[in-house]
């Protein structure tokens, strides 16, 4: 077994499932020669060539909507689209085609696509090299949207990605590439969508988290007082929701704080939130917090550490919890 | 030479069978068989009547909003002459049925869909097309994909795909031309333009003298035609087929047309169309010049008209009897069709049709009595 | 004091701010000599002329992106997007520049800008014609989302976008337009954006709504039992959320129930839910409920009415909750 | 007639001052006063100075990433000189500098940008300009409308919008020219064609010949120039800023240059380019001709060089000062800046630095103890 971070994972997952399967094509901008501008389709256009590994021209719409049709003819087209804040463009074919064809159509014209984003902050990366959009594709009905923290997770969840019938955003907690490794098997192998993941099991308060936020939490959970026992959720899917692992958590621990980088209104954590109280009402002893991102613009990254979640404030928000 | 000439581009105009039923043999002979040009015009009258009985159904209560291909079938028609159905594709916006049916497409799907029924949308397996783009200008990207697809397969299958004046507006048209050119893939860029987009005139829409030169931004083929004129749209189109086919390719081709109608059932095209420009261009009606060149060639005649009048009553009898024939759609198919597997969260909506939680998880308790359904 | 459906109590506000501030400007698909789709534009091509009544190319994301430029360079553009589907194409230059431009550039390059959109369902229009995309709005920090349902209000509201110096999008729920009238004065007057507005008090539960689902609440009011007495908040605004009404009628009610047509996951509910019982977790007597759309796209009319939230779904909510 | 040509185009290619410094009187004569010229070697010295100061500092961690602009600094002080400070608009990308200073921008706003603070965007009120635009492509339909608020003002002020190869491929592009033709905004488009969007040559963004017949697709008046010769950008320029002053509407201009450096300083160029293109460019490199054009009119020699080099690590050493002398801004400037008058939300998350909520409303009850704060 290979000890890889999570670039070294993903190139893995996409260079086996090319091998594998011919109808798996990689495109976007600079994922050719260059091997992207973080480097995960490194390798793969010398190994397929121009057809399967596709430089494309500066447009995101017309990637997303060009790997559509690819998609709809019998392909399975990754794309990357270079940064979070450059999905907007593509915004539409995302939401209005890809997500709604198979519907649209009652099954007959359908869109394996699996797209490629790296997300979040704490790169230090200008403006808009920074978003966290996973709740705008959450509430929009027909795609499955996939976060994986770890290396491990990340080649068996784009494994499945790849694979699935439908679409399926694949957000890459940018600031984790190359923060850590682990092992993580060369043999294909696949971790289904929609499964969260306790990280650590405890019964007086549960944390969910997702992305690079993770390592806070982590963090927090290690400074935590030796004597309370704090349950640690990855949610690796942020769409379906995994209610079942959270519900079970919460049933037991009774108090619940979610983490997430994305701004707080309208986020995730709104929908997790609201779920508990609905599932787990009369096993709450304390109202489900939220640490987020503010609802303010990611700032240019002189202020960057300032709007990140830090494990301070996961760990204020866990003693105010268990103290209530 | 400070000053020198860098680029140079022309566009030709085709037109064979003009608006007043003269013919040009030099481009046009042997170009459509009779009994094609035949089929083409029965083709076009079924389509015509029904969207006049479309247009009628909407006004009745039975039909949703309906966009009336009326004045365009010429375009439709002689492009989908150039295809072959079942192995080339078609991506279509709405105001082109005609080619739709001729590749394969049942005409009760037009109206099922336009009844507000997904299963309109419902493509049968052996039609190679995808459904009608409600968003205006953004679907023809799929086109470029479709046909990377068959490039890298190595088949010799193309991809039509249909689309208006307004559309070339929106961004995605700028990204489709450029992908299709810069992948090469055997895309056809068939253009109608009707002069209008709803209430906007083509003068408010670009400030080009004709559609067809935005292809040079892409360095592609381009032409521009009569699009009332089957003739001169399969002349086009054949060109266009044939680079397509043998790697040359994506291609363009302006067909100019008029939208007879109003832009849709919801629309009253009187509150911003004068009426004499309509009068004109009823005048170039693709029906009458075609049926004009088979009268001339002793091919129609008024019993031929009298009795296609009849069979498309009764086809277009026939396909509305199916379309209101087709039960309303389960409700479960709301849910059923937005994913291979629906998650377990939407077929909790679906056994229960709500989305409030009480009573609908098991461990979840407080519920005084069974309030639950009432 | 003049009778006017929504449509009239718009096109009115419009036409006062026109003729009152030259540097307000209409534009967008079909809004000159044909008054727009749902003629909400009528007259004004006519009163004010080419110039400021402007109908565009067919593409949202140059209506909004030119908008955008014209707002900084000292006009005040009032874009129309056609239809709620076809924000799509404009959501870049929405979140990515009208929202960000101000916190950009520190206050130097700001974007007031009202953009109107008819939203949600119920009129029997093809795909793409009923969505209700608030929350991807409401999760776009920078931008204000106002989206009244009465005559009245829609005056007021529309009058105090126009004149924010912040971009506004500014929904009109489509099935209202004519379906009831009010008395709307004619003179000039706001209502400050960010208000929510107690429709009618009550005592032993809330029900948060807005849009056109307020009147399946009214509905829901008139046929629940006499002995029940329910507060009705009408948001009028979608963010900023104006908590402080909310969480004073819960804290006094203990039982809330949100309604909206928006599909559920991510929607502005989840948000208000997740804020209830963050501020009201000690009076609440019941878990927060949703009633909204369902987790799907609204299909194509013939099912549409069993998609849309109606009095009855909100009636069991209700009883279920109270129940509780 | 059935073909007939119904449209016809040709491009220029400018060139005055070429990379032999050979100087083409006929057009160049007079286009530049020599003081003028003077001044503009020594602007485009500076920036090159700039550049390689601010690439040290990015590389021992004083900045963060920045886009070099060496090799471009013609397009960007050509463009420049026909335009008025303080009446003009510029809505640039991020490889014009020379350009935004020209504006009136000092020049440590631009290293204060890239130093991650938003204040380097904070545009003074006396410079007509937005900020630089990350998002590729997506900029260049503000100048649509800026330009269109000049025209209805009834001003003779224009706007001049800057992108790259790359950001042509953006349906924004598109949508940009079309609205500023068919409005006839007085905004002059102006491409700078480097050749390479990051690693993406230029014969994989567009299937085109050139740049500027992009242009035709809007009926826009269009022209390619050497964009490496002051003179030839200068004279396109001036031509396109004339004819937008008298209300004749848009103008693009094609300005062929190279980046000589990395893409930005987080990229590599090696694993893509060709070291043998890089050597034929720095060849043709805009300081080198001008200099030797200023050299061959005894305007220029080498104790000039010496000083301007000189006072060029002054400048460039004060600006870097300024930048880094500047506070890290105050954390609650992340939520002020958000509206002109914040939510209450907003403002209490500012107030707080947390989002989550126990403890912060006064009706908020059941903490135990004060555990708030720790
Ligand atoms: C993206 C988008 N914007 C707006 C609309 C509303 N709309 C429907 S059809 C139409 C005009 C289309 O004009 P054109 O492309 O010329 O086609 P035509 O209807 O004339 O055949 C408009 C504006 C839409 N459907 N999609
Ligand atoms: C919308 C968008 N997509 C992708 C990027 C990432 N990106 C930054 S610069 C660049 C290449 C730009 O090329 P070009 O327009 O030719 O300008 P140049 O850098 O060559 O001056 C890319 C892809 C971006 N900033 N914005
Ligand atoms: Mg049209
Ligand atoms: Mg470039």
């Amino acid at each position: 077994m290979a000890t890889l971070n999570l670039v070294q994972a993903i190139n893995l997952a996409l260079q086996q499932e090319m091998a594998k399967d011919e109808r798996v094509i990689v495109l976007g901008e600079d994922v050719g020669p260059n091997g992207g501008v973080f480097r995960v389709t490194e390798g793969l256009h010398a190994q397929f060539g121009d057809e399967r590994v596709i430089d494309t021209p500066l447009a995101e719409s017309g990637i997303i909507g060009t790997a559509i049709g690819m998609a709809m003819n019998g392909l399975r087209p990754v794309p990357e689209i270079q940064f979070d804040g450059f999905l907007g463009p593509a915004y539409d074919q995302i939401v209005n085609h890809a997500a709604r064809s198979r519907s649209r159509s009652r099954g007959a014209v359908t869109v394996p696509l699996t797209i490629r984003v790296p997300v979040g902050g704490g790169i230090h990366a200008p403006e808009l090299h920074s978003d966290s959009p996973e709740a705008i594709y959450a509430h929009s009905p027909g795609i499955k949207v996939v976060m994986p923290t770890t290396p491990y997770d990340a080649k068996g969840l784009l494994t499945s990605a790849i694979r699935d019938p439908d679409p399926v955003i694949f957000f890459e907690p940018k600031r984790v590439y190359r923060s850590f490794r682990e092992e993580v098997p060369e043999d294909e192998y696949t971790i289904p969508i929609g499964e969260a993941k306790v990280v650590s099991e405890g019964d007086d308060l549960t944390v969910v988290t997702w992305g690079a936020s993770l390592f806070q939490c982590i963090e927090a959970l290690d400074n935590a007082p030796d004597d309370v026992s704090i349950e640690l959720i990855d949610l690796r899917t942020t769409y379906p929701i995994d209610m079942d692992t959270i519900a079970a958590s919460v049933e037991k621990t009774g108090r619940c704080v979610i983490v997430h980088e994305a701004a707080m209104t309208c986020g995730l954590g709104a929908e997790i939130s609201s779920r508990v109280q609905e599932r787990c009402f009369l096993h709450l002893e304390a109202p489900v917090q939220r640490v987020t991102g503010f609802d303010t613009l990611m700032p240019y990254y002189k202020l960057e550490n300032e709007y990140l979640v830090d494990a301070k404030r996961v760990g204020m928000a866990i003693r105010e919890t268990l103290a209530y | 030479m400070p000053k020198k000439t860098v680029y140079q581009a022309s566009i030709e105009y085709v037109s064979i069978l003009d608006e007043n039923a003269e013919f040009d043999e030099s481009l046009g002979k042997g170009l459509i068989a009779d009994e094609v040009v035949v089929d083409s015009y029965e083709r076009m009258a079924v389509c015509r009547h029904l969207d006049e009985v479309a247009f009628k159904l909407q006004r009745s209560g039975r039909m949703g909003t309906y966009p009336q291909n009326k004045g365009q079938e010429a375009a439709a028609v002689g492009t989908a002459l150039s295809l072959r159905p079942g192995r080339d594709w078609v991506v279509p916006c709405y105001r082109e049925n005609a080619a739709l049916f001729m590749m394969g497409l049942p005409m009760h799907y037009i109206l099922l869909y336009w009844m507000g029924d997904e299963r309109g949308s419902q493509i049968p397996e052996n039609v190679k097309m995808t459904p009608l783009s409600v968003p205006i200008g953004t679907h023809m990207l799929h086109a470029a994909g479709i046909g990377y697809a068959e490039k890298i397969r190595k088949t010799d299958n193309v991809v039509a795909t249909y689309f208006g004046d307004g559309a070339t507006s929106e961004g995605d048209f700028h990204e489709a031309m450029n992908f299709a050119s810069v992948l090469q893939t055997p895309t056809i860029f068939v253009n109608q333009n009707n002069s209008w987009a709803i209430s906007v005139p083509r003068s408010k829409q670009m400030h080009s003298e004709t559609v067809a030169q935005k292809a040079l931004a892409y360095g592609m083929p381009t032409i521009r035609c009569d699009g009332n004129d089957i003739f001169a749209v399969k002349y086009c189109m054949d060109e266009a087929v044939k680079r397509a086919r043998s790697g040359g390719g994506p291609s363009f081709i302006e067909c100019v047309t008029y939208r007879l109608g109003d832009h849709t059932t919801a629309d009253d095209a009187r509150r911003y169309r004068d009426p004499k420009e309509v009068e004109a261009w009823l005048a170039r009606d693709p029906l009458i010049r075609t049926r004009k060149y088979l009268e001339a060639r002793k091919l129609w005649d008024d019993d031929k008209e009298t009795t296609l009048k009849e069979r498309a009553k009764k086809i277009v009898k026939e396909v509305v009897a199916t379309a209101e024939g087709i039960d309303k759609p389960d409700v479960a198919s709301i849910f059923d069709a937005m994913y291979a597997n629906i998650p377990e969260e939407v077929r909790l909506q679906r056994d229960t049709m709500r989305t409030s939680s009480l009573g609908k998880y098991p461990e979840q308790v407080g519920l005084k009595g069974t309030t639950q359904r009432v």
